[in-house]
């Protein structure tokens, strides 16, 4: 399994990207070939929301639990990773702008809540930094990811809707619960999605497995020990 | 684990690191009605660190505590609120009274409101003095009455005597000696003094 | 059960009881907060008198300006519920004697009350001063109260979390801004509302939804992270 | 004399590099501070937004915003220069060991060291950000430069004040307000010539004899601030 | 009044209230060279408040201190830079270690770079623990080599021998003793310890 997941993963986002650029048609209302970066840009920031809220069931497993530091480092880690997925979609989203809006960054609502967004989990690295003892960091970091799970889906779903003029596109599934997108370019976007989310958990894993490793070469005696 | 007693509070196989500094490794103990356990040891060798664990205050890296009143357990959470404890950190308020403090602490505890009083009387504090105001030695006097307000069956005194002069020692002591008519006791540093009843060792050199 | 929650009345009552007397002998947050928020109301009226805004499109901008500045005077003042705890090593004999759930609430009263007080000197004194004229008042009303009661419920659970942190009310903003952010965007709309004289705006569903998830965080998470 | 003159400069060079040290081995101040900066930058940014500003009007409302954003960086960072000594009550060994004028000085060093790096962070992000041009630039870094020391100065003398008085750094930001006001008019009056392109404004002189006459009422009332 | 002596502090008729409280009331008294003026009393009869006087961090209402060294006469902003102070409420930075802690004021002090090496190794302190680590006894200690960087002619303790176990009271009696070679001190609360020279007396008891 270890051996053919990446495989896997590999294929399954060739065929993604073969989707993307071969399989799905150009959508409506969009200049040139520009709609074609909706199928990464929309499961990045899909990734990153997915990241978000296993931080904050990790956090949750680590305070509620018995406290062991390895749902810890996974809350840790799939923060980082998010955090990652989350720039790239706000990036990927940007130069989406700049062919559509004419401009990178115009503080469009969709643009300032993602903003929040990575503010709020840039914040709970500030916080892990700000520090010393480790069980308190652990126990500090996991109640703000914690509170993240409240945040999070008003700065994804809530607020972008309801706040204000945007320039962004109507969600796939809009506010009237209709399902207004081509078949085809559906197929990829949901390939693409689920595809980006195995991506976001192999990468976490493996960053995961980085950190047991590094903690255990820190503290060799230690690896059993629970916080409490 | 004499489970009709009083009061028991048993530990096995303490650990508590500072980041890599071992600071407890492996320490047992028990204590239960009418005893005290004298914690010594150097400076740093983690008396302090030892009492702010079984007060909850502090979570060991490693090891259990456990806490019984009259064949009843209890979690850290309970013992945290059922516990008295006096130690150098612990402070009050600086803008209320000696009394003041008392009594919000009373009404937090549920304790009969004349006990702030009675205790002040006690150890001979003045109770209209502002908190900042107060020497070091009311300071003591002060966490000596907060330990005792609710009057609990297990006492962990860090440095209990330190300050306090002649008759400030003399209402000290004998507070702790009727404490120890039913409740157990864990002292750290009790400085030149002879305690009633030590019945107890734990050294934490090494 | 009921006995339970008297006494649990009880001790979050002797809290708020607390916090007053301290504050009504030493006078820091209160008038400092309120001389703060008339300060900072100054430097605003200096800046739009520079600008001319406040003639040309007073009701969409003025509702941004007084909840930023309600925003920025709750983060100069509302940390201290906990930090000073910390700092003064008070915490410690609080840790001992008072239930979390208790304490957490008898502070956030606390809070409350003193966001409250702030909005009762800072807002008549804001609506003159810029001469904004309020439609419905009702409106307006609940914005304050249930705005005012979401900035003293996020801010409280932030605050705890940072007096632990042992860290400086830098820290406090960084976390607890991306926290309030939601909240403040939604109250200013429905203040909007509230200028245009529009008598139920929708916004007001979201920002009970988001009162009422802070609160159960808050009460959740506190315990977590007040105890180790 | 110049042995005096050596010996203090030792001095100071000592208290700044301490604060330093203190300050890099948290590490949460000037991260933080650089992440409070960014978040109020996009709270700012959203009502911006909100208010449509930025395409209106940008070379009288830019100026303004960006030294608002500086004043709150400093107002919420600074205090800690003193307010902390007192706090953590090591301002008894400080006040037997160091000359109060060497202390200030080096006190007031680090200060503007502090808000050099904090403008250097949020200058150019805002510029990009807002899409700001500078025409020139010279004037620029004279107000950057001179009104971030003004800044330093007046905050470092009020926070030697309020020190002293047991408080809250809410008070600071009352103390601290009035001072720096002038000092802010002034700054921004500057930066507009900047943005328009006047290569010597006449605020600037009013702006050095500020900044001198701060720094001499701090030499001349800390000693008797600091010590009874 | 000893006038080439190599130390001598005199104090006269020093009043102090605090609000309504009269805590000082007409004390005199002086110290030189040699000598420890042992000051006493019960607790809140006002030991810190005179030494804090005497230390230049708090001003008296009333009365005067004169201070010598080798026959000049200096102000109080010039004794409070010489002498040296330990005292409970003397804290250090919790961001650097311990000999930063003293490696920092040595330079604000002009002291030879090694001497807080020195001066940890005599009372046995590990340099490199953080300040906010540093448990009871360790703080004392370093207290102690805080006080002596600068090898001050004037040595004003509070509690100084408070939080140490055997070994420090050890090595600090003997700093104690290597200082009254030719400086002065005065010292309250010394608790349980016989001090070496103790010369004078001053009870602030009434
Ligand atoms: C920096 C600029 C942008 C950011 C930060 C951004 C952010 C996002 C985010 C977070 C989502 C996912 C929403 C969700 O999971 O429900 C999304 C979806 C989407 N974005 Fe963007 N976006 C940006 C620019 C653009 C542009 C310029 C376009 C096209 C004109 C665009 C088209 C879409 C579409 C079609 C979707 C899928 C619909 C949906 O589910 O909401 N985006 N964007
Ligand atoms: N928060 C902390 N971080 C790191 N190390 C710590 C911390 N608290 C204590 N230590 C270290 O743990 C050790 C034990 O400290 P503790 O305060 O328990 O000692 P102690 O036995 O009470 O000593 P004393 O007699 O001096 O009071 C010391 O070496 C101290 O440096
Ligand atoms: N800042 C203050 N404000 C008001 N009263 C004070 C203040 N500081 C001290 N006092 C009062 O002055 C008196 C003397 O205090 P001081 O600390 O000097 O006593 P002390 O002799 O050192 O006592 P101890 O042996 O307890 O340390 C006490 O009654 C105290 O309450
Ligand atoms: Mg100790
Ligand atoms: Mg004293």
């Amino acid at each position: 399994m270890k051996k053919t997941l990446p495989w896997i993963l590999f294929l399954w986002i060739a065929l993604v990207i073969w989707g993307a650029f071969k399989y799905a048609p150009l959508a409506e209302g969009f200049i040139g070939d520009s709609s074609r970066i909706l199928f990464f840009h929309v499961p990045m920031a899909w990734g990153a929301f997915v990241g978000f809220i296993a931080a904050g069931i990790w956090s949750a497993r680590y305070l509620f639990g018995n406290r062991d530091p390895r749902h810890d480092r996974a809350a840790l880690a799939s923060i980082e990773v998010g955090l990652i997925f989350c720039i790239l979609a706000t990036v990927s989203g940007a130069i989406w702008a700049k062919v559509m809006w004419g401009t990178y960054w115009n503080w469009d609502p969709r643009q300032v809540w993602i903003t929040v967004a990575i503010l709020f989990y840039g914040a709970y690295l500030a916080l892990r930094s700000a520090v010393q003892d480790r069980q308190t960091r652990r126990r500090l970091a996991a109640a703000y990811a914690i509170l993240g799970l409240v945040v999070a889906p008003f700065l994804f779903f809530i607020l972008p809707r309801m706040t204000g003029f945007t320039l962004h596109p109507e969600p796939v599934v809009n506010q009237q619960g209709k399902m207004e997108m081509n078949p085809q370019i559906l197929h990829v976007l949901l390939l693409g999605s689920s595809g980006f989310t195995v991506l976001f958990f192999w990468i976490h894993n493996l960053r995961c497995r980085l950190e047991d490793l590094a903690e255990s070469a820190m503290f060799p005696s230690q690896g059993a020990h629970n916080d409490r | 684990m004499a489970l009709q007693s009083p009061v028991s509070l048993s530990f096995q196989g303490l650990y508590r690191n500072f980041g890599r500094l071992a600071v407890l490794r492996d320490i047992s103990g028990s204590v239960s009605a009418g005893e005290i356990l004298l914690v010594t040891g150097a400076n740093g060798s983690g008396k302090s660190t030892l009492l702010k664990c079984l007060a909850g205050l502090l979570a060991p890296d490693l090891g259990s505590i456990k806490y019984w009143e009259v064949g009843q357990e209890f979690t850290t959470a309970e013992r945290r609120l059922r516990l008295g404890y006096a130690a150098p950190d612990l402070s009050f308020y600086d803008e209320l009274t000696a009394e003041e403090n008392l009594d919000f602490f009373a009404r937090m505890r549920r304790c009969p409101t004349q006990r702030p009083r009675e205790l002040l009387d006690r150890v001979d504090l003045p109770g209209g003095r502002m908190g900042h105001a107060l020497s070091s030695g009311m300071r003591q006097r002060l966490r000596w009455c907060w330990a005792l307000l609710h009057r609990p069956r297990l006492l962990l005194l860090d440095e209990p005597f330190q300050n306090l002069d002649e008759p400030g020692c003399r209402a000290a002591t004998q507070l702790l000696e009727e404490h120890l008519a039913n409740g157990a006791a864990v002292v750290a540093n009790p400085g030149a003094l002879d305690l009633p009843y030590v019945t107890r060792h734990l050294n934490l050199d090494n | 059960m009921s006995q339970d929650i008297s006494i649990w009345t009880t001790e979050a009552l002797a809290v708020f009881a607390k916090e007053w007397r301290c504050e009504l002998r030493t006078g820091y947050a209160l008038n400092t907060l309120g001389l703060f928020a008339i300060t900072t109301l100054v430097v605003m009226s200096i800046s739009l008198g520079h600008l001319g805004i406040a003639s040309t499109e007073p009701t969409t901008v003025l509702p941004v300006l007084l909840w930023i500045l309600l925003l920025f005077a709750v983060s100069a003042g509302l940390p201290r519920a906990f930090v000073f705890e910390e700092e003064s090593q008070t915490a410690i004999a609080l840790r001992l004697s008072a239930r979390p759930s208790s304490l957490f609430c008898g502070k956030l009263a606390y809070s409350f009350s003193v966001v409250l007080a702030l909005e009762i000197i800072v807002t008549p004194l804001f609506l003159t001063l810029m001469h904004l004229k309020i439609e419905t008042m009702p409106v307006l009303l609940f914005a304050l109260v249930a705005g005012g009661y979401g900035l003293a419920a996020g801010g409280t659970l932030v605050a705890a979390i940072i007096a632990q942190a042992r860290s400086s009310t830098t820290l406090f903003s960084v976390l607890a801004l991306p926290v309030l952010l939601p909240l403040l965007v939604l109250a200013i709309e429905i203040t909007r509302s509230a200028v245009a004289g529009d008598p139920a705006p929708i916004a007001s569903r979201q920002l009970l939804l988001y009162d009422g998830s802070v609160t159960i965080a808050g009460l959740l998470l506190f315990p977590a992270v007040w105890n180790p």
